[in-house]
């Protein structure tokens, strides 16, 4: 399945773009996204414990289970203010 | 309780929004905070600060925390107003009023409001020389 | 730390106060609290208080709490207004803003001025029918 | 000497008088001030223990020692915002 994936602050530098999209088996999870994304993107792996990450407009963790057509964010913490 | 949220590039025009202010007659107390762009950031000297967003996200979370303040604490009116994009020093960034009978809950949810903010809606600041 | 202090029969007028705001760039919070006259008064509807003042002491009590906020947080300015005689319902008597460098510590300061305002000022109200 | 009295709030209604004057011995306290006051005014009296009082625009306690000239404030707690 095809998932959308969004960087937003400096984890658009980190990874060179703001926008790109993975193809993953189903059923997989964010964490496996995670996994995937890490080999292409090594600096956005480095924050992984601080990183936020949102399915369409709401928070989710490590083990949600990730759909056709899902956007998911990743973003650093929130500085709003 | 009504809602009003404002997440705009637009300046933050406190004296027309105090205008605008309206209240029942059991309200008796009006918070305002207004946060406005310093000049130093992390000890350096900035002229500025642009503001990005998730723009859909930051609105569904405000709405989120606004449907838990409700239940918290009892609000007649919220209005927020953040601003994106560059906010020179010395402009306001963040405009918040609470409307509520009583000055103790006015306080403590606008404070919450804040808090809660600057934890789950995604914004973020990045100085401007 | 700049006060400005208003015991007067005048209404407050608080888009003219706000635009009246002067805050140095290393101030990053503004905040502002306004008392208005609700509608009900010991569960007795009402249609406006009369503030009564020892009005000299009163002044003197504002500017020794100045004095004490001073010493307990970075506040780079105070301005408190507080009105006499007849205030309708739905007119505020207090207005208060506090400028500091933080929001943490203007959110404070209000609030203790305010506590220890209805401690020791000398200021009291009359519910009028 | 002589001590000026005044009284605000809800104690002019149970004095009748928003202001009166006293005549005391040398070295006087508050509470000489207010065991005097208190044959005059009864109802004043009775509301002692929320009494709050000043001598000029500074609260003083009931041991306070008046002087001569002495502007002494007696009033209701105070209720302002």
């Amino acid at each position: 399945m095809q998932i959308t994936v969004h960087f937003y602050s400096y984890f658009k530098e980190l990874t060179g773009c703001a926008e790109t999209s993975e193809q993953l088996a189903h059923k997989s999870t964010i964490a496996d996204l995670q996994a995937q994304l890490a080999k292409r993107f090594p600096k956005l792996h480095e924050m992984q414990n601080s990183t936020l990450i949102a399915v369409g407009v709401e928070y989710q963790g490590k083990a949600y289970e990730l759909q056709e057509g899902d956007a998911v964010s990743f973003f650093p913490p929130v500085q709003g203010g | 309780m009504k809602r009003e949220l404002t997440v705009s590039p637009s300046p933050i025009d406190e004296g027309a929004l105090i205008a605008a202010r309206k209240m029942s007659s059991g309200m008796g107390a009006a918070v305002y905070f207004s946060g406005v762009v310093r000049g130093l950031e992390s000890n350096e000297a900035i002229a500025a600060i642009d503001y990005e967003a998730f723009h859909k996200m930051a609105e569904h979370q405000f709405y989120l925390l606004f449907d838990e303040m409700e239940k918290r604490w009892p609000i007649e009116s919220v209005r927020l107003v953040h601003r994106l994009g560059k906010v020179n020093v010395g402009e306001a960034s963040l405009w918040v009023e609470i409307i509520a009978p009583h000055r103790a809950e006015s306080f403590a949810a606008c404070q919450w409001l804040i808090d809660e903010m600057k934890r789950l809606v995604p914004i973020w600041k990045k100085p401007l020389q």
